[in-house]
């Protein structure tokens, strides 16, 4: 492999990687906007909250790895939880866009609280990943990144396996078609909510803890939310495969871009994607249309 | 009890003072504000100015996402737009303090124009993330227009001049800013009685509705994307002549959730809203400075809560406000109207 | 300004279909609406006729066929347009904007014959002032007094009881200068007492206006009572059409109305012709 | 004896609504000398913001104790910006309309530039403060403030003597944050380096945000720099580039500057910090050579203090010298004359908190000293001799 290409393919691979990431993280917001169509912002902060919830467990109880994960995991889906019923569930039938001015409302809440409890210095967490470098041949891959990447190869096909043939998935599918056939068929659907809520949350948190491991914890890592959410806008907001493929398109351009033009264009790149996503396909890659009524 | 006021002509029955007792209030407001300048120190001075750079961008964004119900997160954006403006302008062609507000205004109009562009396919949401890229676009050509914005270190402004008096302090600012702010509330409030203001909360209420009774939708909410933005640049640039500095830091996407959730907290869609949103929102962190400093002999460290207080009280105002009283405070106030307008006859 | 009422317009319908995906919801449509008839389109639920409201008002765009008016062809002018033409319309479901007061309401009919600009807005001077306070008075003299609604004027909309509201809707529509006047189910959910006056108000709208009404109704007797010409749709077709008296004596309308002996098919194809609208 | 309390209270009422209405309060003779202080307890630099306060009050504290200011007492009055510039803007009007200020302390680049022209019209404060930046080292624009310590371009010129000296003709790349403090210094560098006959091989922006820096070490890779110089961060995320680069077998040696420089942000990050170098104005807390003021602070705090700690505490040190000249000579304190008295510090013993005597003609003291972090002993060793850039 000439010098060139096996550069091109080494920064392709990491930003495929740092695109399973942002899948991850994508995978939450479009499970809770697929069930109860608010966008939630508060992923981001959820996020953040799975890597300070992992932190306390594994530095401050010395919790070893296996343990610390899923509490941070359950963690998250424990917030999830409160805040749906706390505050979502009230802001039930008022406009999409007031619910998702709840969740940046509640975002800030979060990050305050979280400064409260953990103060506001970023921490780094402690090492639970193995560290020895991975070589696909000549091509070096970071093995945080291909950890993420692992992740999120087995819990992409996950979901989608579970909204196809588990009961829950279903229901939330229904849920996500017709809130009122779904009810009529004797579908729970606030439990449906409160579902999908938990496991969009924890999600969040499971994202935060890979994202934590590879940059470090600080109340302010919820930024990354945001690219987050461009992928799901490019993806199609209620497709998981959206999700997925959004993530690893905006984590290749990204790395692309950031080579070849440099790291200041990573953003810009993304946002100018996500404008010409808007012009052409409004409701993303795989997205459904929304049809207008008079 | 007050009796309802028989009216002498329609055109007094369009006015926006109706009654004796709203020109009483206006009064009032109106001496408050010639009187603060003396009676305020350094400070509340300082507070002051920038409460009603506040009150006015806040309007723009609420006839834009109040009126129109366009949501935009990309008011700071627009404000540094104006700002940058301003900037060059002094530093670059020196025309007049009046002139560099009002191209400022133009020039934010524009680029409103642009960002909002894509209404013409997406609303709601994806219309605010739309915004969101927009403003992160923006701040990238601050950075990176080098030769104009002066890149990451930005520029800074001498102090303006206003027909020869030079504009240093707060205090000679504040004499500029409120007759500036309070013309644009005014502004606002007229535009929601003719025809283009009663068109912006069509397109709000019922859009497609709208249209069918011959209201084009792109354009007129381009309209007030551009309305809505000229308010913003004229914002910032009265924010650049206040601070005198305007770097592509200046105006963080934060600052684009604070407008939003001041006119949630005040109240959208009312221009009584937008005013008392943008004060709130202001005051409460200063306000919560006292709160930490009264708290300070009893609480240890009371000095380091004081920013995450603010952060949790900002966020959970939006979330009170939305949750309890999705109206925002001009309802609350509304009521309280009301309840004395029957007093001592209560319901 | 205290202008009169304009000229009445004529519109023919030509050949009209729509379709949305697979499902045709208006086949070959083609009837007239005279200057200064009330001409009113019925048919069981489902047949087309909010489509076809929603085809000569502009917000759909058919396939095949011609809107003319008065001679002119329209089919292709966006909805402003045609508001701005004279064509005016109310709503099934009521859509009063309900952030606004029933006068801003009614006042926002005007909309596309008005010119102030943004700057005169702002401004609320020349221009805007003295259209907005003309346009005040015309309102006052001309529609409030004539539907009786003087007493809710500074009324939120959302407040009012139904009947009300459909006649703020009314006056809205009159508030467009309409040279024809689109009504979709102008008393459906009425009481008695209500339609009678609904009915007697789009009457003398005929009479005191001049102006050309088509409107979509279910209430067969105000149909008959008041119509000048009926059309018939089932199934997206015109199935007959003429006077009132005609109408109701053919039989395949009353097939229409008694249904086809599949109920469940009918109900099904309604429900999708719904789905569609 | 009625009347006259409460003819007291009426004028101590009245004495406190004069001063509330902002009306300058009579001068007194012995008054005391406030510092002002805008401080991020909180936020991204709150770390540092902690450290500064506990140091500008010790050294305070150490000057009182000392009979003060030409037997005026000194005092800081400071409160939490966490670290944004709106908020360090309102603290400064909060403060100065409480107090008489002549001192400030600043804590970001932002909030300098911001508040200048407001330091310029009142002329009657100097300031320091958190931010090191190139731009702020201008006597002409900044006439009311300065930096305690070499400014950002003068740190990497102190990096890059030490590469030419310890390997000429050695190849740099250099990594920067995308933001206003990572973008400071480039420019010049490079001009920089090339005088010194040192090759940049490239730059690497990361955008501010960046978490995952996979593909930037990628760069680096290929690039196979002998130094990569660091600048615009603190901590995050230059142990993920160290750990990557050790894992790619890369020889590159890992410099920073001031903010990233602290023992105590490191300690959490094990070996991979091992070899991290970078320039430091000040000597560390536990550094062995004789230092007066070191042993001072280390009576005072038994602990490890950080080196924002020294910053603040250096800090306070040359403001009040600059106040305490300033009287000396019988002047006023404003602006002016505070910074005339600051430029007239030459040769001036910091007690051994700076390794060689300082001058101070401009807005900078650009003197310091590459250290190298240890990870076994959690600390930093000096790795050179101080070196001084005045030109």
């Amino acid at each position: 492999m000439s010098d060139e290409l096996l550069f091109f393919t080494e920064v392709s691979l990491a930003g495929l990687g740092s695109g399973a990431l942002l899948s991850i993280t994508a995978l939450a917001f479009v499970l809770i906007y697929k069930a109860t169509r608010v966008i939630n912002l508060a992923v981001s902060e959820i996020l953040m909250l799975g890597g300070y919830l992992f932190f306390a467990a594994a530095a401050g109880f010395g919790l070893p790895a296996w343990i610390a994960i899923p509490l941070a995991i359950i963690g998250g889906g424990i917030v999830g939880a409160i805040v749906e019923r706390g505050v979502i569930r009230p802001m039930l039938g008022e406009s999409a866009i007031s619910v998702f001015m709840v969740t940046v409302g509640l975002g800030s809440v979060l990050v305050g609280l979280a400064e409260l409890t953990w103060g506001t210095d970023p921490r780094t967490l402690p090492e639970f990943m193995s560290n020895t470098p991975i070589f696909l041949g000549d091509v070096y891959l970071s093995p945080k990144i291909a950890i993420a990447m692992a992740v999120a190869a087995v819990v992409v096909p996950l979901f989608l396996l579970l909204f196809r043939f588990w009961r829950g998935g279903v229901a939330l599918r229904a849920t996500a078609t017709d809130q009122a056939a779904a009810y009529s068929c004797g579908i729970n659907v606030p439990g449906v909510f409160s579902l999908a809520w938990i496991i969009g949350c924890a999600t969040a948190a499971g994202a935060g803890i890979l994202l934590g491991a590879i940059g470090g914890i600080s109340p302010a890592m919820g930024v990354f939310g945001l690219s987050a959410l461009v992928v799901v806008i490019v993806g199609g907001l209620d497709s998981v495969a959206g999700a997925l493929i959004g993530g690893l398109v905006i984590g290749l351009v990204e790395a692309l871009a950031g080579t070849y033009l440099g790291g200041e264009f990573k953003m810009v790149t993304t946002f100018g994607i996500l404008i010409v996503a808007l012009m052409i396909r409004p409701y993303g890659l795989f997205g459904t249309t929304e049809i207008e009524r008079l | 009890m007050r009796i309802a006021t028989a009216k002498q002509s329609y055109s007094s029955d369009e006015a926006l003072l109706r009654t004796n007792t709203q020109w009483a209030w206006m009064g009032i407001l109106a001496l408050a504000l010639l009187a603060a300048p003396f009676l305020l120190d350094g400070y509340w001075l300082y507070l002051a100015c920038l409460v009603t750079i506040n009150v006015a961008s806040a309007t723009g964004l609420n006839i834009l996402t109040g009126f129109t119900g366009l949501v935009s997160l990309g008011q700071a954006a627009f404000m540094a737009v104006g700002a940058y403006t301003v900037a060059v302008l002094q530093r670059d062609v020196g025309t007049p303090f009046l002139f560099n507000l009002l191209a400022a205004g133009a020039l934010t109009a524009i680029v409103g124009v642009l960002v909002g562009l894509p209404s013409l396919r997406v609303k709601g949401l994806y219309l605010a993330i739309a915004t969101i890229a927009a403003s992160f676009i923006l701040h990238f050509v601050f950075v990176n227009w080098q030769s104009l914005t002066n890149g990451p270190s930005g520029i800074s402004l001498e102090p303006a001049t206003f027909f020869g008096a030079p504009l240093t302090s707060n205090f000679h600012l504040y004499w500029v800013f409120v007759p500036i702010t309070a013309l644009m509330v005014l502004g606002a409030a007229n535009l929601f009685r003719t025809r283009i203001g009663r068109a912006f909360i069509a397109i709000r209420d019922r859009d497609i509705s709208a249209e069918v009774l011959g209201i084009p939708l792109l354009r007129y909410k381009l309209l007030s994307f551009a309305i809505s933005s000229f308010y913003a640049g004229i914002a910032g640039g009265m924010w650049a002549y206040f601070f005198r500095v305007v770097t592509p830091e200046s105006f963080p996407f934060i600052t684009s959730i604070f407008f939003l959730a001041a006119i949630i907290v005040g109240g959208m869609g009312t221009i009584l809203g937008g005013i008392v949103g943008a004060v709130f929102m202001t005051l409460v962190p200063e306000l919560l400075r006292f709160l930490v400093e009264w708290a300070s002999p009893f609480v240890p460290n009371a000095g380091t809560l004081l920013s995450p207080v603010r952060t949790v009280v900002f966020g959970a105002l939006i979330v009170g406000f939305l949750v309890f009283e999705p109206q925002g405070m001009a309802e609350i106030i509304q009521r309280i109207r009301r309840f004395f307008h029957l007093w001592p006859f209560r319901k | 300004m205290n202008e009169a009422p304009r000229e009445a317009g004529r519109l023919e319908v030509q050949g009209l279909s729509l379709s949305f995906g697979g499902l045709k919801a208006l086949r070959d449509v083609s009837f007239a609406v005279e200057a200064g008839s009330i001409t009113a389109l019925i048919g069981p639920n489902g047949a087309g006729k909010t489509s076809m409201f929603n085809c000569i008002s502009g917000f759909y765009r058919p396939q095949q066929g011609r809107i003319l008016f008065d001679g002119e062809n329209v089919t292709a002018r966006h909805a402003p347009a045609r508001a701005k033409l004279g064509f005016a319309r109310t709503f099934q479901n009521i859509a009063l904007f309900r952030g606004m007061t029933v006068l801003d309401n009614i006042k926002l009919g005007r909309h596309a014959h008005m010119k102030s600009n943004a700057l005169q807005a702002l401004a609320y001077w020349g221009a805007a002032r003295r259209e907005e306070i003309a346009l005040r008075e015309e309102i006052e003299k001309r529609i409030i007094d004539f539907l009786e609604i003087n007493h809710i004027r500074h009324m939120p909309v959302g407040s009012l009881p139904y009947g009300l509201q459909k006649r703020v809707e009314l006056a809205r529509a009159l508030a467009m200068k309409p040279r024809i006047l689109l009504l979709d189910e102008p008393v459906a959910g009425m009481n008695r007492e209500e339609t009678e006056d609904m009915a007697r108000f789009i009457l003398d709208v005929k009479e005191e206006w001049g102006t050309t009404i088509l409107m979509v109704e279910h209430d067969m007797g105000m149909v008959m009572d008041i119509s000048d010409h009926v059309v018939v749709l089932n199934f997206g077709q015109v199935i007959a059409q003429g006077l009132p008296s005609e109408v109701q004596a053919d039989p395949r309308v009353v097939e229409a109305y008694l249904g086809s002996g599949d109920p469940a098919a009918l109900m099904k194809r309604i429900n999708e012709t719904q789905e569609a609208a | 004896m009625m009347l006259n309390w409460t003819r007291r209270k009426i004028l101590a009422s009245a004495a406190a609504m004069t001063l509330a209405l902002g009306v300058p309060a009579i001068a007194q003779d012995n008054q005391e000398i406030v510092i002002g202080g805008s401080i991020p307890l909180t936020g991204v630099f709150g770390f540092a913001g902690v450290g500064i306060e506990a140091g500008m009050q010790d050294y305070i504290k150490i000057l009182n104790e000392e009979g003060g200011i030409d037997g005026r007492k000194v005092r800081l009055s400071y409160e939490d910006t966490g670290y944004k510039v709106d908020t360090s803007v309102a603290v400064f009007n909060k403060l100065t309309s409480q107090d008489e200020i002549h001192l400030y302390y600043g804590d970001s680049t932002g909030f300098a530039k911001t508040i200048n022209p407001e330091l310029d019209r009142r002329g009657t404060m100097i300031m320091a403060g958190a931010s090191f930046a190139s731009e702020l080292n201008d006597p002409a624009k900044f006439p009311a403030q300065f930096l305690a310590g070499p400014d950002y371009t003068e740190m990497v010129s102190i990096l890059l003597e030490f590469i030419a000296k310890e390997k000429p003709g050695a190849t740099i790349m250099l990594v920067n944050s995308d933001t206003e403090f990572g973008r400071d210094p480039i420019a010049k560098t490079k001009e920089r380096a090339s005088a010194l006959g040192l090759e940049v091989v490239g730059e690497i922006i990361t955008p501010p945000t960046a978490v995952d820096v996979s593909t930037e070490v990628l760069k680096l890779r290929r690039a196979r720099p002998d130094y990569a110089i660091f600048h615009g961060y603190i901590l995050a995320p230059l142990p993920e580039f160290m750990n990557q680069a050790k894992q790619l077998g890369l020889e590159t040696k890992f410099m920073g500057t001031f903010w990233s420089m602290d023992s105590s942000i490191w300690a959490d990050v094990g070996e991979a910090a091992n070899g991290f170098m970078g320039v430091m104005p000040y000597r560390y807390y536990y550094d062995t050579e004789a230092a007066p003021m070191l042993d001072k602070i280390r009576e005072m705090r038994p602990q490890y203090q950080s080196t924002a700690y020294t910053q603040g505490f250096l800090t306070a040190m040359l403001l009040t010298e600059a106040a305490k000249r300033t009287l000396a000579a019988g002047q006023e304190l404003n602006a002016k004359n505070l910074k005339a008295s600051l430029n007239t510090i030459k040769d001036f013993d910091t007690g051994g908190l700076i390794g060689v005597p300082i001058s101070i003609p401009g807005n900078s003291i650009p003197v310091g000293r590459i250290y190298q972090y240890d990870a076994a002993a959690k600390q930093m060793k000096p790795a050179s001799d101080w070196i001084s850039v005045q030109e």
